[in-house]
């Protein structure tokens, strides 16, 4: 497969300087380590955000650094943790001593080495606090597996909790705020094909010309399930169902929607699918508060979706909707 | 006390074999690892090393301080899961070499690694990890010496045998922890890489060992 | 090929469908046409500004309806320039009595159809004008082309053209700004790999492994070279050097650069491509006033990228960088 | 004033012809598009037909008028650069059959329509589009209707030859205008799309004058 690339080993070194050259405003690289933070960090008064996790999944992470969002991520290894000293650089840089919320996606690296990050930053007293997504409905949270995966819900976690942070909210205040977003969100994935890291170069599972994989992570995991092809509104109906028998909302509760593309998907898809899960949100009675339709949690190359339902009261709708500043997420 | 020079260049010899032996087979760790996993686990590991012997060419002091850099380095070089349980654990485990490696210290440190292993990942044997190499190699070991008095020699041989059973024994297990957890009963009839990985750890040190 | 879509035959009714779903306060389909206008179209006292195209190119062009950018888009078939008919209904619909911009990217089909459609709204008393962009330079303008093709440059000539009748401006000012922007941009692409069109299901081109095209359109047109693989930074240089070599700007100019994905790169081989072009643009002695990286005009799921260099001057610095508040593109 | 119940009738079939045939040469079409151009022609030309085969049943009116409703429909289904080309064409020569078809009528609807076509395209003979199918099958039909007083089914037996030359004329030439010019000596070697569609309705109509 090819790729826009120089060397892999490099890949993710030169995007972070792509990127930064892409905002040099708005941007900075911490010299010597593979963390982009604030151009201003750390901000005066203010709870810092940081996030992070293996590469890949852009515009997560970095794209979502600025006003009312994060002040700094981590990028691993494409799908690679960062190493705990990366990230306890970063949680040091963001930290203005009103301390730092850390938004971990729940995989056994992220959260090990976020763990490591958090004992060494409070070693050199900065107070930390964590909240670990695992928004992931295909995977149940068991005895049987690792609990379910951060997906695309991290989002909305970094989008409430930056805005409430920018508020002046204390490091409680905002990680309280973060965990309700958890306590209410649920994704569920698909994939038409497969992705293909730079290091690998072919594809990480094999998929025929006419099945699909259910219930996929973002790390060019295969799914929990293989299924033969199906329409755009097969698809938008299984993700859906399996996504609100988690959430087991009641009729007329309030919803933000996500149709997140994997990074492959032509956007004229993206809208395709939007279109049929508008219609179930209305069989279902639930009132769509605000409807995004986007790449914001990718796969690198891999063709397929997510859909995202996370239920908002009114402080969760003011918070989403408050300004954010960013790359990748801008709201006015 | 024993001589440190020589055991330095035991341990640079160890640590070079284990880099050549990860980096020649990166594809078919991370091919393992595309099948129920992310499909890093060879770059991950052939990183690690890699810079691994990079430094501890470099590095003098004693044995216990140059298998701390094992760590320490591997920590900051791999990420992921690997990272933290590779690393994290040599880096704890290393101070039982404080007085160098002898049949007892080794005895130690490896029962200190797989504790930590264990403690970090929160994974019992059977879950389809690393784990599952590790303990039979780690009891084997320990007995091979401490009850029945062997060389050392010996020992990690009885060491190696175990372990590749542990990785015969993942293939048909289904995944409780890890990324492969998340295939539920998918994962069944796939080797783990991370148990993999260990075996090949293990006959690169019995391989310099016999030297 | 697999899709996420229904009918081939439905797709482009449905994504529209799917874009008003996701932006119900910002866009509004006119009633049985392909065709989707402000939601408060046409604006009082501002001159029109309208697009369109044949579809696939997404998030073109409905994506830049809004504030600052376009009254309103036309969607035709996938690559087919909408018809006449479509483009008259939508010429209408935008025009408040100031008359309309049509930014037309210079296609014999889109020409024709642009052109008629004028024909036909004139007749109704709307004043219309039009601009053609036509910014790929792999084409050359000669006896033996239908001229350069219209590419990425057209964002920008919607970006300034729409900050100028933002400000209020007349139809005639309007226009000579979308000109300057014309003139001053050019583009040159290139792709790893064939897009898949909805309708003919498989690649239109067929490409090597170790092969990839060069001075392609956004219509999954071969290119006019093929060459063979190479690296991010040999490719980058390529198309730089290209677009560079057609502008031929006195050293010192200022610029604003876009590195575009064609719809299937994912955003960190942008960014990797976004890092050699800024060192290039330092190694020319440009300077860079803005630097956009993103899917901006896309071939539905073509892996790829160009490269577009605008030279900018003070007015149209001041116009790139206005508020601008649609889906697709946010500036404050 | 010739019957207009019988011309009706024979538009309608020559419609329905034209219509089923591209249809069927949908995926042709578009294969040679996409080696030349973005793989539409064949989309775009069945998309049409059907509409307008549709649409024409319920039509009344003279025959003028119905041939008018066929430009006017392709003119709105079809869009790209085929839609003004064809439809528009169709629509603006609809005028020469005001007194119903006959030989004098078909010759000036012909030349019409092929005057129309190089007027809005702007493509001289060469340039790889339909106008070379066009021009020669446009001159032939006229040559032996109005020189050699041939009957029409011989004259258009003539212009379907003269079409086909033309596509094959278009397979050597280097494109100049359309998007198979943008390839520029890369288009060379291939049939243009727009050219061989013409054929293949001039084909029909002559298969519907037959019988
Ligand atoms: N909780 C755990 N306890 C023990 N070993 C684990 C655990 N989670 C993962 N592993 C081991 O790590 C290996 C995967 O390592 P690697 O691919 O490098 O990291 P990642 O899973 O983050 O991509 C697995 O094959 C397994 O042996
Ligand atoms: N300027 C022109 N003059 C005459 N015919 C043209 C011209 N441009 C294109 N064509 C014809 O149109 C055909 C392509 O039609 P089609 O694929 O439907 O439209 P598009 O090129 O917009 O995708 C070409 O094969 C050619 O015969
Ligand atoms: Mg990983
Ligand atoms: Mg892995
Ligand atoms: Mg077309
Ligand atoms: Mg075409």
């Amino acid at each position: 497969m090819k790729k826009l690339i120089n060397e892999p080993a490099d890949v993710v070194d030169e995007m972070l300087d792509g990127m930064v050259a892409a905002y040099p405003d708005r941007l900075r690289r911490l010299d010597g380590y593979e963390v982009l933070v604030r151009a201003d960090a750390p901000v005066d008064g203010k709870v810092g955000i940081v996030s992070g996790g293996g590469s890949g999944h852009e515009p997560t992470h970095a794209g979502y650094i600025g006003d009312g969002m994060l002040d700094g991520a981590a990028a691993g290894e494409v799908f690679t943790s960062p190493t705990a000293d990366q990230l306890n650089e970063m949680v040091k840089a963001c930290d203005a001593g009103e301390g730092v919320l850390c938004v971990v996606k729940n995989y056994e690296g992220d959260v090990m080495n976020f763990e490591t990050a958090a004992e060494m930053a409070e070693m050199e007293d900065v107070e930390v606090a964590q909240v670990v997504v695992d928004d992931d409905v295909a995977v149940e949270d068991s005895l049987y597996t690792s609990g379910r995966r951060g997906v695309c819900g991290t989002i909305l976690v970094h989008k409430a909790a930056g805005a409430k942070a920018a508020e002046g909210a204390d490091l409680t205040e905002v990680q309280r705020v973060a965990e309700k977003v958890v306590d209410n969100v649920g994704t569920m994935g698909m994939a038409l094909t497969s992705c293909v890291t730079p290091e690998k170069g072919e594809p990480t599972f094999d998929l025929g010309e006419d099945e699909l994989e259910l219930g996929i992570g973002i790390h060019g995991e295969p799914g929990t399930e293989r299924a033969d092809m199906m329409s755009a509104d097969e698809i938008t109906e299984h993700l859906t169902e399996k996504v609100l028998a988690d959430l087991d909302l009641d009729s007329g509760q309030e919803v933000v929607t996500i149709v997140n593309g994997m990074g492959g998907t032509p956007m004229m898809e993206l809208f395709v699918v939007n279109k049929r899960l508008q219609e179930l949100m209305d069989d279902h009675d639930l009132v769509v508060h605000d409807a995004w339709v986007g790449d914001y949690m990718t796969s690198l190359d891999m063709m397929g979706c997510s859909i995202t339902v996370c239920a908002v009261d009114d402080e969760l709708k003011e918070l989403l909707d408050a300004p954010a500043d960013t790359p990748a997420l801008k709201v006015q | 006390m024993v001589d440190d020079d020589i055991q330095r260049e035991a341990v640079h010899a160890a640590i070079e074999a284990v880099a050549d032996r990860l980096v020649a087979e990166k594809a078919y760790l991370t091919d393992l690892d595309s099948a129920i996993g992310d499909a890093d686990h060879g770059a991950n590991m052939s990183r690690g090393f890699t810079k691994v012997a990079d430094k501890v060419e470099e590095l003098d002091g004693d044995v216990g301080e140059i298998v701390k850099t094992v760590g320490v380095t591997l920590v900051s070089e791999v990420g992921g899961a690997s990272g933290p349980l590779y690393g994290g654990s040599i880096m704890h485990a290393s101070q039982e070499l404080g007085d160098g490696l002898t049949s007892e210290t080794s005895v130690a440190f490896a029962e200190a690694y797989l504790d930590k292993v264990q403690d970090r990942g929160n994974a019992e044997v059977g879950a389809k990890t690393m784990v599952d190499a590790l303990t039979p190699a780690v009891h084997s070991y320990k007995k091979a010496i401490e009850v029945d008095d062997l060389p050392p020699l010996t020992a990690l041989a009885k060491a190696v045998d175990a372990a590749e059973r542990g990785v015969q024994f993942t293939v048909p297990l289904r995944a409780r922890k890890g990324r492969a957890s998340y295939l539920d009963w998918r994962s069944v009839g796939h080797q783990d890489p991370g148990a993999t990985s260990t075996l090949f750890i293990l006959e690169e040190l019995l391989a310099v060992a016999e030297e």
